[in-house]
């Protein structure tokens, strides 16, 4: 058997921290040909981008390849020579990066960029530059050359930088690229178009491709043969789709079943079903809890090269109307900026709105300043769960202080004594454990530092909770679990959620109707299995159309 | 981009340099006929009549004018002159008399004497310059009135060439006030034509160029740097100075000023403390003057709006406990005169300044202490001068010391020159202070006029006595030759000595280097520069 | 326009805080001998026995007008001694500042490209020793050894030697003044005496460009852009100057503003030290000797400076970044 | 722009970053060790030799202020003229000065003068301008804009010569060196403190706070401030070496505390007199002990800013 294109053989990675040698990975083994696409998916922490970066000898100061080897196309990159890497980085192996408005200078034009690239690798001179970079624009479906060359990257969407990556990536004809979860951060339309450039182009040129990413569908959509990896290690391997229909390892099991999918139900996103969700669900009566009326936020933009500008004013949220009843789940979906967290901060009162009313049980809590709510009986009725586990708890509080926080401030008949088994019952509900209650955030992990925030938004029993992209920060299987908590609770303590979010499977699966925003508006709202199967918007449909799915 | 900058900066700094070491023998010419003096002192104006003009000015007055008369110069011996306060020499005038019963002088101007733009001297000039001086108030006025002249009709135009000044009375002070540097001789049609209806007297125009017929002209002057002089070669008022051109520049610090005289790169320091003075004249590579100044003392004044210091036990008992050898040691570098040590307690000769009679003696200053019932002492304040840092400073420290064996406790308070004059002198708020005064005239009725007198500007320690208030008065326009003179001014000294409301350390100099081969410098009552007289080889 | 409320704060601080000084200067200046009428002659001449209020509205009428007084303890207008010094003390902070930024930045980058070697840290112990020796202590220290022992420097006496005389005033600044008038052997004695003052200025100016240079530096090298670009290739030289330089010239920009309105205060050391005749020695002087209009024309000239620098920063700011527009 | 900030893509927590720590952290941080922060703290100090030296520095320091004058050898203060001006000798360490005081105890004991003068001067304007800081920075507006023009306004002085201007005004002491001092510190806590509670005033945990019920205020200060310490206490100890170097240079003008006080810039500057003519050790020492502590508080604010937060030390 003739040796792969690309070859990595027992390779381990180690890394010189603070807290002493960390291996990052171990014992990796991977064999790609040309022409074909593996994935490498894996959850945070895995090490699938470690293994990747130590192709390019991308590991940084403190890295460095322990063991094993890496052979690419009879070159030994295991310990590469300066020159050597002259050679292969952007001629022989391309990288596309997450993030791609930081992966360009930000102060430097697209077009310099690309023929600093071109030149570099003598695929062009002063002379020819400018006309090669036009051609490269082109082959990734650019249009507008003449103003991206020019432009600076913060000129451009998200979409378009990744695309001037993809085409630096592709200046020098290279015959492997490495794609680091190239649309992470993009919204899922703009995704798929991404996605799709970079495999039309890639099987036009039969280039060997490794796509990183932790998105199963993703690896299912775009890619021949799979790797999937957890701490570090390697637990399967695969070269075909049966991987998805008889997964051999548990840990893959487990990440398929947490992987949201078209018609996934949130019980079965663990192995087992839990015992909470084991009954059915409950009818909800028809009682009106929450009501927006024509609601407005207008923020007036600060000016931008000019030097004076009146009235130059944004719409944020522009005429928003919905009802939520009491135990009910309404998603709001919708993709960043189109006004969906605006719309929730004001619902949660953090925000004054410019326009229109919110009725709470009839009551206009809109007229209530901001400040002042703080002080209102219904400050505690209204809860709110954030996206950012980390960022939403003090980290000089430990979670016992974060979940007893509410209860000191609003709590009326707050007894001292009590305090201490509330707290308690709170972190059992939740099912965070006991003996983690005094640490801080930090020593905590992703999903107990959720559990946290979600004890500390139910600690006063708050009749509505606004679930802000609760998991989007969480691996699929931190977010599986998190997302059952929440149904059990809503179950169990009939409470109502607006649950904020830009993936409509995971909404789906919570909501018992879903709003779908866009550009400050409500596009299209109904019943969530009505809007799932028969979209009316156009913009539904392509967000629908978008989402990498398992099966097809 | 940032690289050919720093590439082009660094070659422009390499190329001034290799310019800068092929430059020195241009240099070398033009030392030859130039003096370079380095001062301490900034000159603020070429008018010593302006207001707010600062002391170091009066050099302009001394260099570029001429005065109707001067006082004499001797030799000291040492490379150094003295200017002699009993001899009235001519300048200006050729001769003079006194007519009117001994009221009024008459002065013959000297024929051939013309200023720079060689239009002749005439008595014109005079009677304007002195009525300026008289009219623009401020320190002018007062001291052409130290000389009992006050108004514009004490002067008068005889003819082109005479010119004369009605005294009141008899007044043995006219004559050498007329040879201080205020009373100077401007060129008034120059003057005048540059004067405006809002300035009669042409006081902007003349406070940046001076017009007069001095032995130097104005070569250039650039405020705060330096002033540059070059001789005026048509002077008949004088011999001729021997110096071309003289550099004076104004280098503040007074270790640079040592290290430049040190090295060769200046030929005359000015103001040198004591202490550089010292080491460099035991060096002997230089020429070091170091001379009294007259009418001058560094003291201790003690105000009497104190309560203690009211008790003139306590006074004494402070005189006593002065460490007066190791301040003279430590603060003067044993340079200058000791004031203290004197055999007797009233004064055996009219010399003045002369030795207090008091010395180091804790024992008696305890004893005198306790007699005036501050057995336990007390708290005060001892406050100095910053501008005077250089001496105040050491000996306020030593004195501290030293005053807190008798029991009274100092904390000392520095107060910035600024501060100094409204403080000490017009407030006179200052319980125990260090002072200094020099008087310009050198008489020692004078000095007491100035020091002992109430209300009198430098009385900072209030002191009134009655009987040295009736004796100044009498004394002060008395002739020296008067029999009654000598008397007077003992009595004066005697009670100077028992009130001790100033205890006096010692009698300060000035300190001077100049270059092997540089001689000349004169010590003035002024204390300020007068570059005729130098020669260098 | 944004810096106008701040000026005229500074105005008028500045007024309240020179009329607070101690000391009559009207006694001062009425000289050594004066009485009480002759003080109270020039009390009225200047103007000091009006409330201070009137006086207040006064100075700002005659500023509006551009006059900015007369200083009592030079004589000279203070609009024209200002003039006069401020391009000394501007020369020799702009030599400081390059010089600073010549040793500083290789300095930077050399620890930002070997970061907690010993490299690094021998770089980082030089710029904060440099940074922690007071100012007049470094300049005493270089006068006695380069001038005194040594001999190689020019005697510290402000921006010409002796016998030679200041080139015809075109922009203020000596050693450009002389070359203008085609006068080199001026200009290279004005370098020589720009030499030691403007190190001891630089030595202090090193440790915060140097500091800031690497850690602009660092986090430009760990960036997503410089790592894309490594992966894709791109030469390390090119890397280092045009990638990461570039973008961490913004908060160098910055410092390098704090670091020049820092050296031209610290002027006033220096200038004591080297007999220099800038506007901090002139501060100096007036202040110790209550020289109101002096002090207050100084703090003025340095607040516009102020101003007028951070609008050079601002446009030297959009010069480098795209990102960043001239806002109001 | 600010609000709207709030409106950004959030970007997912994948494992693309190549600094190992963070996701060992997600792992290991189940099992937490109690002496976590120690061994952190021991690992940071042996891998910086410097950040090491300058604690222990900063330690003989705090040392030497508190015990040196029990244990000098002279009187500071007291004179002897017959010894003036005496090279170091095995006696006098650092010579004695024009007055025959013992340099060495002098230099011994001004240290606890200038920390007394440095550390005052900064608590003064760490507690003033920490507060106007973060009013600025949290509630923005109109107290930002008059927050923000009165430091604007104190850095348009001439920072040095506004402290001159204030101890020639109020009289040459301690304490007004000291307010002097901490006035012109003052807007530079205001600008940290205002950008540190920017930044965390876009931490969600403040949101979070205000739905617990805290008010505004409240929140500001037991939530977000202790947050911003940490970057707070950097800037201290920058600003105390600052400090000390600005009371020197005060008294090198002739500005600062009384004789016969010991205190280090005054020593420089009286020394300063006598290094032509030889005498070099009355400012040689007194200078290098005042530049070590300098050198050692910069150096502690590296060492304290590596503790809290690695990736931003310059």
């Amino acid at each position: 058997m003739a040796k792969p294109f690309l070859q990595i053989k027992n390779l381990a990675v180690d890394f010189a921290t603070r807290r002493g040698v960390v291996h990052a990975v171990d014992d990796i083994n991977i064999n790609l040909n040309k022409g074909e696409v593996i994935a490498i998916v894996g959850e945070s922490g895995s090490g699938k981008s470690v293994t990747a970066y130590s192709i390019l000898n991308l590991l940084g100061n403190n890295g460095k390849i322990a063991k094993g080897s890496i052979t690419f196309d009879g070159m030994n990159l295991e310990n590469p020579s300066a020159s050597l890497l002259k050679d292969i980085r952007g001629r022989e192996i391309a990288m596309i990066f997450q993030n791609p408005m930081s992966t360009l200078n930000p102060i430097r034009k697209v077009g310099d960029q690309l023929s600093d690239m071109l030149r570099q690798h003598a695929q062009a001179t002063n002379q020819t530059a400018p006309r090669k970079v036009i051609e490269l624009l082109h082959k990734v479906e650019i249009q507008d050359t003449r103003r991206v060359t020019n432009a600076y990257p913060f000129e451009l969407s998200g979409g378009m930088c990744q695309r001037v990556m993809i085409a630096l990536a592709l200046a020098c004809n290279s015959r492997l690229l490495i794609a680091d979860e190239p649309t992470t951060g993009l919204d899922v339309t703009t995704q798929k178009s991404i996605m799709d450039l970079i495999m039309g182009l890639v099987k036009h040129r039969n280039l060997a491709v490794i796509l990183i990413t932790h998105d199963l569908g993703m690896a299912y959509q775009y890619c021949d043969k799979f790797v999937v990896m957890e701490k570090g290690q390697v637990v399967e391997a695969c070269d075909d789709h049966s991987l998805f229909t008889s997964p051999q390892h548990s840990y893959t099991k487990k990440l398929l079943a947490a992987t949201p999918g078209i018609s996934s139900k949130v019980e079965h996103l663990t192995p087992t079903v839990p015992v909470e969700l084991s009954k059915p669900a409950v009818e909800i009566e028809k009682k009106e809890l929450l009501k927006v009326e024509g609601l407005v936020k207008t923020y007036i933009l600060k000016s931008q090269g000019g030097f004076k500008s009146q009235g130059n004013t944004f719409n944020a949220v522009d005429g928003v109307n919905f009802t939520i009843y009491q135990g009910e789940c309404v998603g709001l979906v919708g993709e960043s900026g189109c006004g969906k967290s605006t719309t929730s901060r004001l619902i949660a009162r953090l925000e004054q709105p410019s326009e229109g009313r919110i009725l709470f049980l009839g009551e206009d809590i809109g007229q209530v300043s901001d400040r002042d709510f703080i002080r209102s009986p219904r400050r505690k009725d209204i809860q709110m769960v954030f996206q950012d586990p980390t960022g939403s708890l003090n980290p000089r509080h430990s979670a016992f202080q974060l979940i007893s926080e509410p209860i000191l401030r609003l709590q009326k008949d707050f007894n001292k004594a009590n305090l201490k088994d509330q707290v308690y019952q709170l972190a059992e509900k939740v099912g965070l454990p006991l003996e983690l209650i005094y640490r801080l955030p930090h020593q905590l992990s992703g999903g107990q530092k959720a559990r946290v925030g979600i004890a500390r938004a139910i600690a006063l029993n708050p009749k509505l909770l606004i679930l802000d992209e609760p998991t989007s920060a969480l691996d699929v299987s931190v977010q599986a679990i998190v997302l059952q908590l929440l149904e059990h609770l809503r179950r169990e303590h009939n409470l109502s959620y607006l649950f904020v979010s830009h993936d409509l499977n995971v909404v789906r699966m919570l909501s018992q109707r879903i709003l779908v925003m866009q550009s400050g508006k409500i596009v299209e709202s109904g019943e969530t299995a009505e809007v799932m199967s028969k979209p009316k918007h156009l913009f539904t449909k392509t967000l629908l159309a978008a989402i990498p799915q398992l099966a097809s | 981009m940032k690289h050919h900058i720093f590439r082009t900066a660094w070659a422009g700094i390499l190329a001034l340099s290799v310019c800068a070491t092929l430059s020195s023998n241009v240099i070398a010419a033009s030392r030859e006929d130039t003096l370079v003096i380095v001062s301490g002192a900034s000159v603020n104006s070429m008018d010593i009549m302006r207001v707010g003009t600062n002391r170091p000015s009066y050099q302009v007055a001394v260099n570029m004018y001429d005065r109707l008369v001067s006082f004499g110069i001797r030799s000291e011996g040492n490379g150094g002159y003295r200017y002699d306060s009993t001899v009235i020499n001519p300048e200006l005038a050729t001769s003079w008399e006194l007519v009117d019963d001994g009221t009024a002088y008459l002065f013959n101007l000297r024929e051939d004497a013309t200023f720079w733009d060689g239009s002749r001297v005439t008595a014109a000039d005079v009677k304007w310059s002195f009525d300026r001086a008289v009219t623009l108030g401020g320190f002018p006025g007062v001291q052409m009135s130290a000389g009992g002249m006050n108004s514009v009709d004490q002067f008068e135009v005889v003819d082109e060439l005479t010119f004369k000044v009605k005294m009141t009375s008899s007044n043995k002070l006219t004559l050498p006030d007329l040879a201080v540097p205020v009373p100077i001789v401007i060129n008034s049609k120059v003057a005048l034509a540059n004067a405006t209806a809002e300035d009669p007297w042409a006081t902007e125009y003349l406070h940046k160029t001076p017009a007069g017929g001095g032995a130097y002209m104005l070569e250039r002057w650039e405020p705060g740097e330096q002033l540059v002089y070059t001789r005026f070669d048509n002077w008949k008022n004088g011999p001729l100075p021997a110096i071309k051109r003289v550099i004076v520049r104004e280098v503040p610090n007074s270790s640079t000023r040592r290290a430049l005289v040190e090295k060769g790169d200046a030929d005359v320091a000015l103001g040198l403390p004591n202490k550089d003075s010292k080491e460099l004249s035991e060096a002997d590579k230089l020429t070091v003057v170091s001379t009294t100044i007259d009418n001058s003392m560094h003291a201790v004044g003690l105000n009497m709006n104190f309560e203690p210091f009211k008790n003139v036990k306590v006074r004494q008992a402070v005189a006593f406990a002065m460490p007066y050898q190791k301040i003279f040691d430590t603060a003067a570098y044993g340079l200058g005169a000791k004031m203290w040590g004197g055999a007797s307690t009233s004064p055996t000769t009219t010399v003045w300044p002369q030795p207090f009679p008091y010395d180091t003696n804790i024992q008696k200053a305890k004893s005198l202490m306790a007699e005036a019932g501050y057995a336990d002492g007390f708290e005060v304040p001892l406050s100095i001068d910053l501008s005077f840092a250089e001496w105040t400073e050491p000996t306020a420290i030593l004195m501290q010391e030293s005053l807190g064996k008798i029991g009274i406790k100092t904390t000392i308070n520095k107060i910035p020159g600024a501060s100094w004059r409204t403080k000490a002198l017009v407030e006179k708020g200052l319980e125990l202070h260090l002072k200094n005064f020099g008087g310009w005239l050198n008489y020692v009725d004078y000095y007491f006029y100035w020091v002992y007198q109430k209300g009198h500007l430098f009385n900072s320690m209030n002191y009134m006595n009655p009987e040295v208030e009736q004796l100044v008065d009498v004394t002060l326009p008395m002739a020296v030759e008067d029999p009654r003179y000598e008397k007077n001014i003992k009595r004066l000294m005697e009670i100077g000595f028992n009130d001790v409301p100033l205890i006096p350390i010692w009698q300060p100099t000035l300190e001077v280097a100049m270059a092997p081969g540089v001689e000349g410098f004169v010590n003035w009552f002024h204390r300020q520069l007068d570059i005729r007289s130098f020669t260098k080889k | 326009m944004l810096a106008v409320p701040s000026l005229i704060g500074v105005i008028v601080v500045a007024f309240v805080l020179t009329r607070s000084l101690p000391g009559d200067p009207a006694v001062y200046f009425a000289g050594i001998t004066a009485d009480e009428e002759s003080i109270a002659q020039i009390r009225e001449q200047l103007g000091l026995d009006k409330s201070i209020f009137h006086q207040f509205i006064v100075y700002c009428k005659n500023l509006t007008q551009g006059n900015l007084g007369v200083s009592l303890n030079t004589g000279q207008s203070v609009a024209s001694e200002l003039s006069a010094r401020f391009p000394a003390s501007l020369e020799l902070t702009l030599t400081g500042l390059a010089l600073a930024l010549m040793a500083a930045i290789p300095l930077g980058i050399l620890a930002a490209v070997n970061p907690n070697t010993w490299i690094d840290h021998l770089c980082r112990i030089f710029v904060t020793a440099g940074a922690s020796t007071p100012i007049f202590f470094s300049g005493l220290l270089l006068v006695f050894v380069f001038y005194y022992l040594l001999g190689w420097a020019p005697s510290p006496i402000g921006r010409l030697d002796f016998f030679y005389l200041s080139p015809p005033k075109v922009t203020g600044f000596y050693t450009i003044d002389a070359m203008i008038n085609g006068d080199f052997e001026t200009a290279a004695a004005a370098a020589k005496q720009l030499i030691l003052p403007a190190i001891t200025l630089a030595i202090f100016a090193l440790a915060p460009i140097a500091r800031m240079t690497r850690s602009a530096m660092l986090t430009a090298m760990g960036s997503e852009y410089v790592k894309a670009a490594t992966a894709n290739g791109i030469d390390r030289r090119k890397i280092i100057f045009v990638y990461a330089l570039r973008n961490a010239m913004l908060p160098l920009l910055t410092i390098m503003g704090l670091v020049f309105s820092y050296l031209l205060g610290a002027n006033v050391l220096v200038e004591k030290v080297f007999s220099w005749p800038g506007i901090g020695s002139f501060a100096v002087d007036a202040l110790v000797a209550s020289d109101f209009a002096a002090v207050q024309g100084f703090i003025l000239v340095m607040a516009v400076m102020f101003v007028v620098l951070n609008l050079v920063i601002d446009i030297l700011y959009t010069l480098v970044d795209p990102r960043v527009s001239i806002d109001g | 722009m600010g609000d709207l900030l709030l409106n950004k893509k959030v970007v997912r927590n994948t494992d693309t970053k190549l600094d190992p720590e963070l996701s060992q952290h997600s792992q290991n941080s189940a099992t937490p060790e109690q002496h976590d922060w120690r061994q952190q703290t021991w690992y940071i100090l042996s891998q910086n030799p410097i950040s090491m030296f300058s604690i222990v520095l900063f330690l003989i320091f705090i040392l030497v202020g508190i015990t040196g004058p029990f244990w000098v050898p002279f009187d500071p203060i007291a004179s002897d003229t017959s010894i003036a001006l005496q090279a170091p000798s095995f006696l006098h360490l650092f010579g004695t000065d024009h007055l025959g005081r013992d340099v060495f105890s002098r230099v011994v004991v001004a240290t606890r003068l200038d920390l007394w003068i440095a550390l005052s001067a900064v608590s003064i304007s760490a507690l003033v301008g920490t507060s106007l800081g973060c009013l600025a920075g949290y509630f923005g507006g109109w107290y930002d804009r008059i927050i923000g023009r009165i430091a604007d306004t104190i850095l348009a002085f001439p920072l040095f010569v506004l402290a001159m201007g204030i101890v020639a005004v109020l009289g040459n002491s301690l304490t007004n060196v000291i307010y002097a001092t901490a006035l012109i510190n003052i807007p530079f806590f205001i600008r940290v403190a205002r950008a540190e509670v920017t930044i965390q005033r876009n931490h969600q945990y403040v949101q979070a706070a205000l739905l617990s019920g805290n008010t505004h205020l409240r929140t500001l200060v037991f939530h977000i401030f202790p947050n911003c310490l940490p970057a707070l206490m950097v800037q201290m100890s920058l600003n105390m070496g600052w400090a000390i170097l600005n009371a020197a240079g005060l008294s090198f003008i002739g500005l600062g505390v009384r004789p016969p006080v010991a205190e280090w810039g005054i020593m420089v500057a009286e020394g300063a007199n006598y290094i032509i003519s030889g005498e070099w050790w009355l400012v040689l020492f007194p200078g290098l002990i005042l530049m070590l502590a300098v050198f050692c508080f910069n150096l502690l604010g590296d060492a304290l800013r590596d503790l809290v937060d690695p990736q931003k030390r310059t």
